[in-house]
């Protein structure tokens, strides 16, 4: 027998990533051999990525247009969940509107999906995204910064919103991602990247590793109890903060994420035929490159607008995708 | 002339004030000397007074108990992941990546320490280029580190040695300036060569200056723990406490805080202990 | 001479109790009376407890026996009534010689001496204007224990306590020194107690020399160079010549060999 | 016998050897002095040195140009910030943020350190709490602070200050430790009451001490800059540095760490500047 | 006596140049011979440069002019032949008194002396058997000296140089002190330079005193005490009491009168 072929991956701690472990735990796909590095910064897994220190993070699904324009030899090759819920934009009491939140802070992840979320938001309800100071905070510092009274408005994912909202009672939530638009454009989720080196170089292992993550999935969804247990055993995390993530019946789970299988991913990343649940189109990929594409642009992050090509490559999802 | 004693007391009338009162004692005094036993009841006070104002901060309502919780909250929070969650495990980690990113440290900053401290000109040279290096920021080597070192250990480690190495050398070498030129030409008179004089007078002498340096700086190691255990960590200290932070559960963070406190002292206190065990003369001269 | 007058140490003791080590006697009942205007000499073998009595004295040390007295007030702690040159030169080394001879008024608020030029009239009594506005380090040191005596004398102490005050210094400075001593003596009137490892400086300068037996330290003998009244004032030669100077300078070393056969013991 | 030093000179016969070789001078000995232009040039040829290796490394191919740029690189890179990214704004508000937590923690710790010092009791009271408080990971505080302290600039300087404020108390009673008990007594016996004394004595004695503490710690907290500035930032140098690590910009990160150095450099030198000028007393003692 | 023999000092001159300070000449022209097996005695005001010619001879401090050399061997460094007891009691506080005392020979390698007891042979000469495994801090000034004695005459050198070596002591550990320095001297014919303050003690020891004049450090005298052949070795009684050593005693006190006159400058 040849001997597993190495694949190093990372992810951050947060349950929807921990899918790899099942499949590792599993051995799910028994020639690759995954070396799992838990890195909470996303940004030090892309610089690892970029110089040939790691293949593949999952991570937000933001990230495309900014490695395009930025040349950061990163692409993303699939989306692997939008958020069902997850999501929230909590306002602090005392803010009724959007309207009230002009010159206020609001707790973004700046240069993340969230900083999108709240950039839609306020426009659909008739303010200027730039009329709000956006603050950069990661979610677990944002919900002391709102408890304090020191942020209007702050974009939470679970378990930070409810936290949030049993800190102040008061407190209201302005939008969800399960709601409306924000599922239908599937706006905020998350994605699997994997390096250009490793896309080019060895085309076949990262189909292999694509196909062992699907896997999981399709594995956790035959058996959730179990997958849930192996992912909050190899997070370190309470079962039961997983199942507020995830669910626990291995379906679409409102108030958390909807895990994609691998068809599902397909059909969202245009590369098998037919359509998805809650609203979501086939191909709807382009719509939300173009969607953040022009977020990046307005908030600075990128300079132009580049063709998805430059930032996604669908070749191993249509590698696993063709039988 | 020559008078007895006897002579000299019964010559003078009787002295007016045969027991006058004792000399003041204040309870606040310069160069007070405390037994350990009245220094161990002074150290819990304090750590009573301490905690008796965390409880009473956490449950004023400053902050919701969930965001701020009292001494009991954490302890509670302790007892159960050394119970429930296997924390003993994170703790041994953290200690020996700890120990030997600090060992690493010195086994670099002290030669250099000791060369620059004992020669002006090899002070000349690095001083100037530690003392800038001192001053960088160790999380901004992650990004180089985990591409070289890759995602284990060896990476955690060398941002911990990163972190005190430089400081180290330097303190080092401040220590090691404290020599008295007399021991150093005491000891050449006696016909000692540098190598010689270098690490029976130099070194043995600075040898206690170092363990107290080494001991400020251990401290500021474990600062570093948590920075270093959130790039790529499975376990440790720090590494449970951005887990904890994932799920809002500050009372484990704080049991992880309180976690490297003691282990702190443990440390400090080891320190105190081999320093007196290993330099008995430096105990007790009561020369002024 | 008012019963009260001047320093009176009555059956004064001292035991040491080191942390966890055994205690040691360093004094023993020692009792001594110094009338003020007088100069009383320690003289004994070296660690018989010299240092100890005058600390006391200063009130920087506490008697576990015994009481003491400066005319009539007893000893509670150190203050300003009784000055003391320690033995290791402690000018402050950050300030200036003027700076460090003032220091003791200005802390005690003594502006009217302030006022009335007290500092740069001790600077000069020990000589030192040249080198006012020099720093200690800059100092030899002979001229850094002239700084320390200036600053005491300058806070016009009842009782002056020197250690071996003048130990360390070159001959000739020494000899300056002493004659700079009494001659403030004589006209401030002054009380002072010093101690001395020297025969020579402790009969020139004492009315009264205190000799101390050591392990434990008692006074063994009182010492009156009474003959000094025959010989003018000043006059050292004289003095080392008159018959009874040699008969006490043998004296004092044979007392001295005495003790010292009985040394011996780490310290 | 008195013989005048002419006969003696005559007396005996010629010396035998009238020009003996010098003492063997060698490069590096203990207790050599170097003076500033000497200083200046081994400092130079050891940055010189440091700058070559470093170019030398970055041109071997040991990582991608991207990831470890060379010294040119980094220079560019530090031109551009500062010409065309407004850099200097970052600057000044990193500096200012420094400054005023750092004179805060002196605010704080220099009463504790000087009474901890002085006093046996009040040290026996507060060293085992603030011994064990200086092991906490400032990090680790950030949840707190962000919701006392709001997202704003005292934030950070409170994160900046909790990373120093434990150890400069604890360094600053040990400096105050030092001072030599008859200095004390001297001001005793000249009629200084405790507080006199510990004004005038304790305090003046440590001032030098006290600075190169402060200069020590200072550098502290400027490895703790990045980390306060990477929450809820908007400018300084942290804040560049994380804008900059988002793009795997990492000449830029490295621009950062350069200008955190040589801005440790200049307060290093500001510091050794203030010491010679204030504490001209402890200049050139020949003493041994 | 052989030409070269013995310490040569040949027109030894020292000028401090301290950076950015005025150049300080210490020592100008100084030319002297001692013998094997003498003891010269160093004397003269404060600051006259008499610690700095001794370290010139240990080769501590490099001559600015003229040269030295011993036993024919021009000094070029510090060496083992030139042991150097420091006036402050450099004993190693890390070492006990034996590992004091053994130090030289151990970092020499000198293992037959080792081996023939040379350690124990010489703490036994300087009386401090009983506190052989004591620390340093242990002990009183008078036995670290002794210490410091003892190490370096366990180095066997051929010149023993001693800067104020017996100033802080109480007077009977002083003459003990003297008198084991002479005894030593006698058993292994070391020469000896010291640097002393006191006139008894230079008259005593010394087989010829160098008197030096400060501003700058010249070499003004040459004392040789010749009389001592007269009187019984070792009797200090008879000693002080010969006319000889009352008149010189009286001359060197003039001369230090004379220089002390020029003093008051800051060091
Ligand atoms: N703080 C102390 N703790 C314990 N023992 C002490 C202390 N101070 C002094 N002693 C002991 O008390 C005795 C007397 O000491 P003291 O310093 O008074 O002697 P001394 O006569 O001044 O000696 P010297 O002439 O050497 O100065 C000595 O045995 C000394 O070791
Ligand atoms: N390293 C030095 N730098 C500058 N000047 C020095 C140095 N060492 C000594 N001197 C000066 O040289 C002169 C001689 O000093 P030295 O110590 O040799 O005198 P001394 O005769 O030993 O005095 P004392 O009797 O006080 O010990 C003094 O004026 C002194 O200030
Ligand atoms: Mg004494
Ligand atoms: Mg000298």
């Amino acid at each position: 027998t040849r001997a597993a072929e190495p694949v190093r991956l990372s992810l951050f701690s947060w349950p929807g990533y921990g899918f790899w472990f099942i499949a590792q735990d599993k051995k799910l796909v028994p020639d690759l051999d995954l070396e799992i590095s838990v890195i909470e910064d996303p940004y030090e897994s892309f610089s690892l990525m970029t110089s040939g220190g790691l293949d593949v993070t999952s991570s937000t699904a933001e990230y495309g247009p900014i490695a395009a324009d930025k040349e950061v030899p990163v692409k993303m090759v699939t989306y692997t969940n939008p958020s069902y819920g997850t999501d929230k934009i909590v306002l602090a009491p005392g803010i009724d509107s959007a309207e009230d939140l002009k010159g206020e802070s609001v707790a973004v992840l700046v240069g993340g999906l969230t900083q999108i979320f709240m950039g839609i938001w306020l426009e659909q309800n008739g303010v200027d995204f730039n009329d709000v100071e956006y603050t950069n905070l990661i979610m677990d510092d944002a919900v002391g910064a709102l408890v304090g009274g020191n942020v209007a408005a702050a974009e939470f994912w679970e378990p930070f919103g409810s936290h949030a909202l049993d800190a102040l009672p008061k407190a209201t939530v302005a939008a969800t991602s399960s709601e409306g638009d924000w599922i239908e454009t599937a706006l905020l989720g998350d994605a699997m990247y994997m390096s250009d080196a490793f896309l080019k170089e060895r085309p076949e292992a990262a189909a292999k590793t694509m196909d062992a993550y699907f896997k999981a999935v399709a594995w956790w969804k035959e058996h959730p109890a179990e997958g849930n247990k192996i992912i909050a055993k190899h997070l370190g995390f309470p079962l039961a903060d997983v199942e507020k993530v995830l669910g626990k019946d291995g379906k679409i789970h409102k108030g958390g994420i909807w895990v994609f299988d691998a068809d599902q991913a397909g059909r969202f990343m245009g590369v098998v035929p037919g359509e998805l649940p809650l609203g979501l189109s086939n191909g709807q990929i382009s719509q939300h490159w173009e969607t953040t594409t022009d977020w990046w642009l307005k908030f600075g992050l990128v300079d132009k607008r580049h063709p998805m090509e430059a930032g996604v490559d669908l070749s191993p999802l249509k590698a696993i995708s063709a039988h | 002339m020559t008078v007895s004693l006897r002579d000299s007391i019964t010559n003078g009338e009787a002295p007016a004030r045969p027991q006058a009162p004792a000399l003041k004692r204040r309870w606040l005094d310069f160069g007070q000397q405390l037994d350990w036993r009245r220094r161990l009841l002074l150290g819990l006070t304090g750590w009573l007074l301490f905690v008796f104002g965390w409880y009473l901060a956490a449950h004023a309502g400053l902050a919701s108990e969930r965001l701020f919780p009292g001494p009991v909250a954490v302890m509670n929070a302790l007892v159960d992941l050394f119970m429930e969650q296997g924390f003993l495990g994170d703790v041994v980690s953290s200690i020996r990546r700890i120990l030997i990113s600090f060992s690493l440290a010195v086994a670099i900053a002290l030669p250099l320490g000791l060369l620059m401290g004992a020669f002006a000109r090899i002070d000349g040279l690095l001083n100037p280029l530690l003392g800038a290096f001192r001053y960088l920021p160790a999380p901004a080597f992650i990004p180089l580190l985990l591409m070289w070192l890759g995602t284990g250990d060896s990476q955690k480690i060398a941002l911990l040695l990163i972190g005190v190495v430089f400081f180290l050398a330097i303190m080092l070498a401040d220590v090691t300036r404290q020599v008295p030129a007399s021991f150093i030409e005491t000891a050449k008179t006696l016909g000692g060569g540098r190598r010689v004089v270098l690490w029976t007078v130099v070194f043995r002498h600075s040898l206690p200056g170092y363990m107290d340096t080494c001991r400020q700086m251990l401290a500021v190691s474990w600062t570093y723990l948590v920075i270093a255990e959130i790039v790529a960590a499975t376990d440790g200290i720090g590494a449970m406490m951005m887990r904890a932070k994932r799920f809002v559960h500050v009372d484990d963070i704080m049991a992880g805080i309180v976690t490297i406190g003691l282990l702190g002292l443990a440390f400090d206190a080891l320190f105190r202990l081999v320093y007196r065990w290993r330099f008995p003369y430096l105990r007790g001269a009561h020369q002024r | 001479m008012h019963t009260a007058s001047g320093l009176i140490i009555e059956g004064a003791g001292k035991t040491f109790r080191a942390g966890g080590r055994d205690p040691r006697v360093a004094l023993e009942g020692v009792s001594l009376q110094l009338p003020p205007g007088q100069v009383g000499v320690l003289l004994g073998p070296s660690g018989c407890g010299k240092s100890t009595l005058l600390r006391m004295v200063a009130g920087l040390e506490e008697p576990t026996a015994g009481a003491l007295s400066l005319n009539g007030r007893p000893v509670t702690g150190p203050g300003r009534d009784r000055g003391m040159v320690f033995q290791s030169y402690t000018s402050f080394p950050w300030l200036t010689v003027r700076q460090n001879v003032a220091y003791g008024l200005k802390i005690t608020g003594d502006h009217s001496s302030l006022r009335e030029g007290a500092v740069e009239h001790f600077i000069q009594a020990v000589r030192l204007q040249d080198v006012a506005d020099a720093y200690p380090h800059e100092l030899s040191g002979g001229m850094r224990q002239r700084v320390a005596i200036a600053r005491t004398l300058a806070n016009h102490p009842e009782l002056l306590l020197m250690d071996e005050p003048f130990g360390a210094l070159d001959p000739e400075t020494r000899w300056q020194m002493q004659e700079l001593l009494l001659g403030i003596v004589r006209k401030e009137r002054t009380t002072v107690l010093l101690v001395s490892h020297d025969i020579e400086e402790a009969l020139y300068l004492g009315d009264v020399v205190f000799f101390l037996s050591s392990h434990p330290g008692r006074l063994r003998e009182v010492i009156r160079p009474d003959f000094k009244k025959d010989v003018p004032a000043g006059d050292r030669e004289a003095l080392l010549d008159h018959p009874e100077y040699r008969r006490l300078d043998m004296h004092i070393r044979r007392l001295m060999s005495e003790e010292g056969s009985t040394q011996g013991q780490p310290a």
